[in-house]
């Protein structure tokens, strides 16, 4: 939710911004060497936010009397936090904390005795296909009607397309979601209220073997028609509210840079030529605008995050997200350190893919 | 399994064949009992381990349940004898020495989810033969004992698939199917989705299940819930429906709204020492400390409260006791208020100006914002409102995080405040030895020699009726003294569908919501 | 009427930056004017939107009927969840409420998180920014990567995380206001940062930097006098639409519980959380006015901020027409999509040359 | 006027645009032909309205244009013709391209980036015909060869990037020729390119008429490319064409007042020579002992390279002095180094190797600290008049800023008798003071430039390429305020250009650097008289003169020393 506006004001800049890195990555030599100290910069980011979290988290006491404070009296509190080594100088058990996670270790919820690195596999699938789902509606959605906007700049479908697309994120996604449920699942009827799908199905998907966890690829192994109708079913609404939210900015980010690559040389120099103006868009304009859009919806992704721990609550939709909010809820403050954490490396595990595609895409960097 | 889709779609309302599914918000730690400690795991525990004790449905007392019988054989020993040839559903067979086990991996364990912290009384198991245990108790005529047999420390496990010194992961136990009770577990994916069979070979004081498959869908969000039961898509919902929704599932004849008592209690606490006029204060004054919190008494208007903000979910609490526990008596009643339970603005400043207390008084009111539920904050609002509204108090209202407030609240940092009590088992001494004894879990340093011997006397007290007459006695004195003051009990309520029957059944003071109750018509 | 007289004579003075034509050089009204069409409907009605939140916000006190935690009045206590009626216009709340102006004094609260993390986030940012930007080296190194992380991180989460180690106090009316305006600042600061030293940095190369550097001017001279103004001009359009997401992200932050107190003050998100099970019981009133307020703010405050980027940017900026009279209709050519963009020769003045060039390439 | 059927008639053209600040004429009943065959040249200072009108024949104007009057256009087989004005969409699209192409002045933006040039190329063919993949490769392949692109069958599959600049603008000529149109407009096509690149262009432009026979509309304002190019030549000022004549009259005997003020100002070769013999004809005796107020001793900058790239070695071994009084030329290409040259003297680029002395400072290693109260003594005129102001400072205010930094005035309003002094002495009025630089036109803002840098009575000034964004006319008086100042003052100057004939307008010495190197360094009549490296040789080839028939003959003799080249 939070993320998006800035978006936008960085999607004014980002035609700009694609080509500066472009011009940094072809001072430092090969696409090689470009992608490797891109990728070694990972580790700064990972190692900051690491930092960042476990301090602000520890500043307000610790994990056991968060979770537990109200069930023991002092002295057994004192002697939980004892042995779990959360009296010693925080110093220390940053360092350690620190070690773990540079081994995968991203410690355990004091809640549900869970291990963080197991919700990566049991709630990472659930949020990576709602994820996957809100990407399909937001490229449906955003692209073309960007494009569309684009080209009827400044006419009355431009206007509505625009204020559509400001609607879609300056809606709250538990709002949006809200009313969502409220027409297609309560007033019509239609489509279920939350969840991933109904007991039936689910039990069924459960009990295949070698669960993946992404429902979709489940339901399709399990070869039953009904289960993968009833698991897309569960799908509509949570990517629904997910994916506008994105594809307002989508919208927004294909518009601004189409109208920005229309308004370049080589696009007016390729309509002195006689090339047609639906041409232009598809082709001229649309190519180059391309690359900055990709480098812009990689930022898109810790946004998509944000909005997916919202939208999991919402539509109980049993992801990373809808856990985070879970174990807040519990206070459970080390499950939220490490779901947090593990959010941060995928978000910059994601932002380096994206940064090499996009340097694939670009043949100033290919080349 | 690709048998699927017995009512396909969308719309699979529980499924025939005996089906049920049960919708729940409450959340599960772990399967593991000495891992857990809280309603969540405990509901899946009752269903599918074993207890040497339990209670029978609609009452609050405990009886043997996988045991023969169970009884004090000495001041500190307390005996069980096992029924012969108990098996688990693995096949194992469940003896003495699983007992032993559970109790002693229990304490070895300690773990800090865990409720190892019941057995404090336990100083050792000894099991003379297969079907005999022996508990060795520190402290003389236990009566909670048997009680706490039948909570979250009691639920036996397999010794053959639990490890005796860590906790043993979910999946093990329901791959390694260690359950013996009404149901074992088919299917287990943690807070989603938990499927339920009948246990043939259960012999407990339960009996046999009504119902032959239960399926429990786990729900984060109460509302979510409240319109699957409404769609018609689950058969049972099952604890913490918002209060806005069970009215509005009362209007609905497609459901059926079960209500039951409930032991989670509601209290505002008075810290003696900082609290108007307490002991640490410049103008320390006990009785003027005590016209504070009558005043404070004679003001609440519980019924408002249960009505406003929870619609019935919670009921008027007048007593330390909640309604249904044995020995539950109502003090607060006749003594504050209108006598009637309503609020009484007279007697409260009648009390006040006996007392010489300058009004109004400033009280400092402090209460959790997290961590009993989201409609604290209109609670205190509430009774905030209800404290002004006669100028006889200015409240100031403060929240505060959880982890901070359950370290400041024993740091003397807070005058009065909001706490909750859920009990680990439904004895009435789990309401009273916690809170007025001399050294108490809330720190509030009240003191009171009488109630503290008289709460000594009564857990080791056998004879029920006598036991009974102390526990009544104590309440009255708490009462007098007001070191909390008690105002909302939370109700149990269950919503069903219309063809779904036996849900009042299990409804009962022992907080116990089992599965095998239910049917479907 | 200035194209060019004399060779030696400006040929199209932009406006001046400083108000020497009076109020239509005053920011917004500058821009009011220079925007067209469905640009100038569009900042319009962001403005008109805005300028409503603001005059409710300051005017609460009159405008709201009961105050945010009042639950009675002499007639009694207003009870919960009422249906709107002519006594509570838009019922009342789970709590007992008043809807009507707890959606008013809410408007209130959020515009206190906008102008603290506005303030705070600007301060710290811009100085930062300037700094790092004009100095370089390896503090600037380390506070790119910083800021980049941090900007790279869902800034929610980055919300929640800080609301969670500031709220551990107790939540009044400031504390709430202070947790959630600095957990939106952290989010915020970088922003700031990154805006602020990209144009310190491009400022830095620019000629006029130079001849300052070359005539002897010192660090702090540069920095404060000619870099950091020229800076900061792009500011104004972050700060509408960081003013909208401040609302939202205060909100979210609401809505997942770490919202002020209904007592302490009048929060949406915090309403909208509480509301959420009413929705279901056919209760509509609780929810849809407060969600309504946000989307409505967060709607006005974004038209403004893009509508000032479109403005900014002379390849999005939508320019007046050729005046055409009845006449020359059939003669207009008309291009779509065509445009020349402000160059050297074009009418942009040297201003919005700048700003073509940093949002171009 | 030659012979051939109009392939481009404008009839009473008329074009305004809606701006915030109302609306502007940009080009006001103008009407002009171009022959088959013929280069048409149009010339005019900035904004006079040429790249208008050249646009307006393609119907490339933005949607704030308003277009009165007639533009026809006959296609090259004189089969059809259109008047482009009431053209609308696909119809304008079939005569984009076919009857006329356009050819833009900066290559690098002219190209779309993701694309490979050969795409690019057949992009133009799709647009009017059927072509199979293979039909338009193999044309495109053929187009680069002819205009000079070697090894096309391979480099048809690479981007723009992979291209100098000179080829670039190849390439967009390329794209214009391979649709084979009636007229080539071409709009200032070499501005961007260094004068032996534009040689070659030039070149290739002709060739676009001699070997594909299309007519040419070329926009400049370079004199000397006119006189290289053009059969005749349109004079715009104002939006009006104020003189049309063939090439040869119109340079030997301008009719109109101002066709003759912008001849006047065009710096030529060789007119220098006698002002230089004049200026050290005056110098005092032993000036060639004084210590030099700038010494460069091997002096040696380098760019560190960042991330594992070597370093760049921007000025390698150059020495020369500066006499106090004494103006060194500096000239060279773009990118041999010269702008570095300034800004080391300046202190604004780090010296790395070698030996600079300014003023008794040595600069390599030099701390800012040391170096500050030497500033005092120095000035710069910035290359680009409009960005070397603070936008939000006034005229005043900036002239003010280094009397106010070195504490000769309290604040801009103490220092405020002393800017007036200086404005007056560049000849601004007092008034202009109180104005914002973007008020002021360039000219007017260099003038300014000049006042602030001589504030302080600076002993040296480095002026880099302080004409070279301005008009001819306007230029010619900068020049002039530069030499008057100089006399005036007598200040010594490195004055950067890459204009060889503005150097020898006012150098004593002229200084050619060429890739980092110092290659040449004497009088302007040693220098341009007789060069002796090869380098400046081909410099000077290559600079067209503002006289046709001149020209004509350095051509000849630039094509010789080509082909040697070549050879
Ligand atoms: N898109 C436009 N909107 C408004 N005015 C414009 C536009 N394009 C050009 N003009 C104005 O029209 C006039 C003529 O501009 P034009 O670009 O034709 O000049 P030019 O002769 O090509 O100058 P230069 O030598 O600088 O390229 C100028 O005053 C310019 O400001
Ligand atoms: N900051 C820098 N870092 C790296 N290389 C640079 C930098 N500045 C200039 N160069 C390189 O140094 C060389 C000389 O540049 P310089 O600006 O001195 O050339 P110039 O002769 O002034 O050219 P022009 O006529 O285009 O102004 C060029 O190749 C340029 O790319
Ligand atoms: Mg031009
Ligand atoms: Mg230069």
């Amino acid at each position: 939710m939070t993320t998006t506006t800035t978006e936008l004001t960085g999607s004014g800049a980002a035609p700009g911004a694609a080509p500066a890195r472009v011009a940094k990555r072809r001072n430092g030599g090969g696409l090689g060497t470009y992608l490797l100290i891109r990728f070694l910069l990972i580790i700064p980011t990972v190692f900051i936010l690491v930092t960042t979290v476990f301090f602000l988290m520890r500043s307000t006491g610790d994990p056991i009397t968060a979770a537990l404070g109200g069930r023991l009296t002092g002295e057994q509190l004192a002697e939980r936090v004892r042995e779990a080594g959360y009296d010693r100088p925080l110093l220390v058990q940053y360092f350690e904390y620190l070690g773990n996670v540079f081994t995968g270790d991203f410690g355990t919820a004091i809640s549900d005795n869970r291990p963080i690195t197991e919700m990566l596999t049991t709630f990472g699938a659930a949020t990576l296909e709602l994820v996957f789902y809100a990407l399909i509606v937001a490229f449906l959605v955003g692209i073309p009607l960007g494009r569309l906007a684009a080209y009827l700049r400044d006419r009355w479908p431009d206007a509505v397309l625009r204020v559509f697309a400001i609607v879609c994120y300056a809606t709250p996604v538990f709002f949006f979601g809200m009313l969502l449920k409220l027409v297609f699942a309560v007033n019509l009827g239609w489509l279920p209220v939350a969840g991933r799908a109904s007991t039936g199905a689910d039990i069924q998907l459960q009990q295949l073997d070698g669960s993946t966890g992404i429902y979709l690829i489940d339901a399709i192994r399990l070869g039953d028609g009904e289960v993968i109708a009833d698991v897309l079913e569960h799908a509509v609404l949570p990517a629904i509210a997910l994916g506008l939210l994105t594809a307002g900015i989508f919208l927004r980010l294909v518009r601004t840079n189409v109208i920005g690559t229309l308004g370049m040389g080589y696009v007016e120099a390729a309509r002195s030529r006689g090339v047609a103006e639906r041409r232009l868009l598809k082709k001229h304009a649309y190519r180059p605008a391309l690359i900055p859009i990709i480098t812009v919806i990689g930022l898109q992704v810790a946004l998509l995050l944000s909005g997916a721990v919202l939208t999991e609550t919402t539509f109980e939709w049993k992801g990373l997200g809808f856990q985070l909010t879970e174990y807040i809820e519990a206070r459970d403050f080390v499950a939220v350190q490490g779901i947090v954490v593990l959010l941060a490396v995928i978000v910059a595990v994601t932002n380096f893919i994206v940064d090499v595609i996009a340097a694939l895409i670009d043949p100033r960097v290919r080349y | 399994a690709c048998g699927g889709g017995d009512d396909g779609g969308g719309g699979d309302s529980g499924g025939g064949g005996g089906t049920l599914t049960i919708g729940t918000t409450d959340k599960v730690t772990t399967l593991d009992p000495a891992g857990s400690y809280d309603n969540g795991s405990f509901a899946v525990m009752n269903q599918v381990f074993p207890f040497l004790m339990n209670t029978p449905p609609g009452s609050p007392d405990v009886e043997p349940d996988i045991a023969e019988s169970a009884e004090f054989t000495a001041p500190t020993q307390y005996t069980v004898t096992l029924k012969p040839g108990l098996k688990w559903a693995n096949g194992n067979d469940l003896t003495s020495s699983d007992v032993k086990f559970t109790f002693d991996r229990q304490v070895a364990i300690a773990d800090e989810n865990g409720p190892s912290s019941l057995l404090g009384n336990l100083d050792s198991v000894e099991t003379p033969d297969d079907t005999t245990v022996v508990f060795n108790l520190k402290s003389e005529n236990d009566q909670t004992f048997p009680q706490i047999l039948s909570s979250p420390a009691g639920p036996i496990v397999d010794e053959d698939v639990f490890s005796a010194t860590e906790l043993t992961p979910d999946q093990e136990i329901v791959d390694g199917n260690a359950f013996h009770g009404q149901y074992v577990i088919t299917n287990y994916d943690l807070n989603n989705l938990v499927s339920y069979e009948a246990y043939p070979d259960y012999q407990g004081l339960l009996g046999e299940p009504k119902t032959a498959q239960v399926n429990v869908k786990y729900y984060a969000d109460a509302s979510n819930l409240k319109l699957d039961i409404q769609e018609g898509n689950i058969d049972v919902a099952w604890r913490s429906l918002s209060a806005t929704d069970i009215e509005d599932l009362r209007g609905n004849d497609e459901v059926n709204v079960v209500d039951g008592p409930g032991g989670e209690i509601r209290y505002i606490v008075f810290n003696f020492n900082t609290q108007p006029y307490g002991a640490a204060t410049p103008e320390a004054d006990p009785a003027k400390a005590l016209a504070v919190r009558q005043a404070v008494a004679h003001l609440i208007d519980r019924e408002e409260l249960a009505e406003q903000v929870y619609k019935g979910t919670y009921t008027p609490l007048y007593s330390f006791v909640p309604e249904g526990l044995t020995g539950a008596t109502e003090p607060l009643r006749e003594k504050y208020g209108d006598g009637e339970g309503g609020p009484d603005a007279e007697k409260a400043a009648q009390v006040l100006e006996a007392a010489g207390v300058q009004t109004p008084v400033q009280l400092s009111l402090q209460y959790s914002n997290d961590h009993y539920g989201p409609s604290s904050g209109d609670e205190y609002a509430l009774i905030k409102d209800q404290l002004e509204s006669d100028g006889l108090f200015a409240v100031d209202l403060q929240t505060t995080e959880w982890v901070q407030y359950s370290e400041q609240r024993t740091e003397d940092v807070y005058p009065a405040y909001q706490l909750g009590w859920f009990p680990d088992y439904s004895d009435a001494d789990n309401y009273l030895t916690p809170f007025f004894r001399a050294e108490n879990f809330l720190g509030n340093h009240y003191e009171n020699p009488q109630v503290d011997q008289l709460i000594a006397q009564q857990v080791a007290t056998p004879d029920p009726a006598e036991r009974t007459a102390l526990i009544e006695q104590i309440q009255d004195l708490v009462a007098d003294d007001l070191s909390t003051v008690p105002y909302l009990q939370g109700a149990q309520v269950a919503v069903t569908g219309a063809d779904v029957e036996g849900a009042e059944d299990t409804l009962d003071p022992s907080f116990k919501f089992r599965y095998g109750a239910l049917s479907k018509g | 009427m200035s194209t060019a007289t004399s060779s030696e004579v400006a040929p199209a003075p932009a406006p001046a930056p400083r108000a020497d034509r009076g109020w239509k050089t005053l920011p917004l009204v500058r821009q009011v004017r220079q925007s067209v069409g469905l640009q100038r409907g569009m900042l319009v009605a962001g403005l008109v939107l805005s300028a409503l939140f603001l005059l409710v916000a300051i005017f609460a006190p009159l405008l709201a009927p009961y105050e945010y935690n009042q639950l009675r009045d002499p007639s009694g206590a207003f009870g919960a969840q009422q249906e709107p009626s002519s006594a509570h216009w838009l019922g009342t709340t789970v709590g007992g409420y008043d809807v009507l102006s707890r959606v008013i004094w809410g408007s209130r609260t959020a515009l206190y998180v906008i102008v603290v993390a506005l303030l705070l986030s600007f301060f710290v940012g811009v100085l930062l920014g300037l700094v790092s930007g004009y100095f370089g080296g390896w503090l600037d190194r380390v506070l790119v990567v910083l800021c980049d992380a941090v900007y790279a991180f869902p800034s929610l989460l980055l919300a929640i995380v800080v609301a969670i180690a500031i709220s551990g106090g107790e939540s009044s009316l400031w504390g709430g206001i202070m947790a959630a305006a600095i957990a939106i600042t952290v989010v915020f600061i970088p922003q700031y940062f990154r805006v602020v030293r990209a144009e310190t940095v491009r400022i830095k190369s620019e000629a006029f930097v130079e001849s300052a550097k070359v005539i002897g001017a010192s660090h702090r001279r540069i920095m404060f006098r000619h870099v950091l103004r020229n800076a900061t001009r792009t500011l104004p359009l972050i700060l509408t639409l960081n003013a909208s997401e401040a609302v939202s992200t205060l909100a979210a932050l609401g809505f997942l519980g770490f919202g002020i107190e209904p007592t302490a003050a009048a929060e949406w998100g915090y309403d909208l959380k509480r509301a959420l099970a009413d929705v279901s019981s056919g209760i509509w009133w609780t929810s849809v006015f407060p969600g309504l307020a946000i989307v409505l703010v967060v709607l006005g405050l974004t038209l403004v901020g893009e509508s000032l980027n479109d403005l900014a940017d002379p390849r999005l900026r939508t320019r007046r027409r050729a005046v055409v009279t009845p006449a020359d209709v059939a003669e207009t050519t008309v291009v779509p999509g065509g445009a020349l963009g402000a160059g050297p020769g074009g009418l942009g003045g040297l201003q919005d040359r700048d700003d073509g060039r940093r949002f171009a390439q | 006027m030659s012979a051939g059927n109009p392939v481009v008639g404008i009839e009473n053209l008329s074009v305004s645009f809606a701006t915030d600040i109302g609306t502007v004429d940009a080009v006001r009943d103008v009407s002009l032909g171009v022959a088959a065959g013929e280069v048409l040249a149009i010339v005019g200072e900035s904004g006079s309205g040429k790249t208008v009108t050249a646009r307006s024949i393609l119907g490339l104007l933005p949607e704030t244009a308003l277009t009165r009057g007639a533009i026809l256009l006959n296609s090259k087989d004189g089969g059809s013709t259109h008047d482009v004005v009431t053209l609308r969409g696909a119809r304008l699209g079939e005569v984009r391209g076919r009857d006329a192409a356009m050819v833009f002045q900066e290559p690098s933006t002219a190209l779309n980036p993701v694309f490979p040039v050969g795409w690019q190329i057949a992009e133009g063919l799709r647009a009017h015909g059927k072509y199979s993949k293979r039909e338009a490769r193999e044309k495109a392949i053929d187009v680069l060869r002819r205009v000079g692109i070697p090894d096309p069958e391979h480099r048809v599959d690479h981007y723009p990037h992979q291209f100098s600049g000179g080829q670039k603008q190849r390439i967009v000529i390329a794209q214009a020729l391979v649709l084979d149109p009636g007229v080539i407009i071409a709009d200032e096509p070499t501005t961007a390119l260094d004068v032996t690149v534009q040689a070659e262009i030039l070149d290739l432009l002709r060739r676009c008429r001699d070997e594909f026979g299309a007519a040419i509309v070329l926009i400049t304002h370079n004199m000397g490319v006119v006189a290289d190019l053009a059969d005749r030549v349109a004079v715009m000022y104002q939006g009006r064409i104020v003189e049309q004549a063939d090439v040869r009259s119109l340079f030997s005997a301008p009719q109109e007042p101002y066709t003759q003020q912008l001849l006047a100002a065009v710096p030529r070769l060789g007119r220098g020579v006698a002002r230089t013999r004049e200026r050290a004809a005056a110098r005092p005796a032993g000036w060639q002992e004084a210590t030099p107020v700038v010494s460069a001793r091997d002096l040696r900058i380098v760019y560190p390279g960042r991330l594992r790239q070597p370093d760049f070695v921007a000025v390698d071994g150059v020495s020369f002095d500066i006499r106090p009084g004494e103006v060194l030329g500096l000239v060279g290409e773009s990118g041999s180094g010269k702008t570095t040259i300034g800004r080391a003297i300046a202190g604004l680029t780090k010296v790395t190797g070698g030996s600079l002395q300014v003023l008794g400072t040595e600069m390599n290693g030099v701390r800012e600290k040391a170096f500050r109260p030497v500033r005092e003594r120095i000035g710069f005129v910035f290359q680009d008049p409009a960005s070397s102001f603070n936008p939000l400072l006034t005229i005043a205010e900036a002239v003010a800023e280094p009397l106010v930094v070195h504490r000769r005035a309290r604040d801009a309003r103490a220092a405020r008798p002393r800017v007036d002094e200086l404005l007056e002495q560049v000849q601004l009025p007092k008034a202009f003071g109180d104005r914002y630089p973007h008020e002021l036109s360039g000219g007017q803002r260099q003038r300014a430039s000049l006042a602030r840098s001589l504030a302080l009575e600076p002993a040296l000034l480095i002026a880099d390429e302080p004409t070279s964004a301005l008009d001819v006319s306007v230029q010619a008086r900068v020049l002039e305020l530069f030499d008057e100042l100089q006399r005036e003052h007598g200040f010594a100057a490195l004055f950067i250009s890459h204009d060889l004939a503005v150097v020898d307008l006012l150098a004593d010495r002229i200084a050619v650097l060429y890739k980092g190197r110092l290659v040449e360094e004497g009088t302007g009549a040693e220098v341009l008289g007789a060069p002796r490296h090869p380098y400046t040789q081909r410099l000077l080839a290559s600079l067209p003169v503002p006289h046709p028939d001149e020209q004509a003959r350095r051509r000849a003799l630039w094509e010789q020393l080509r082909a040697a080249d070549g050879g």
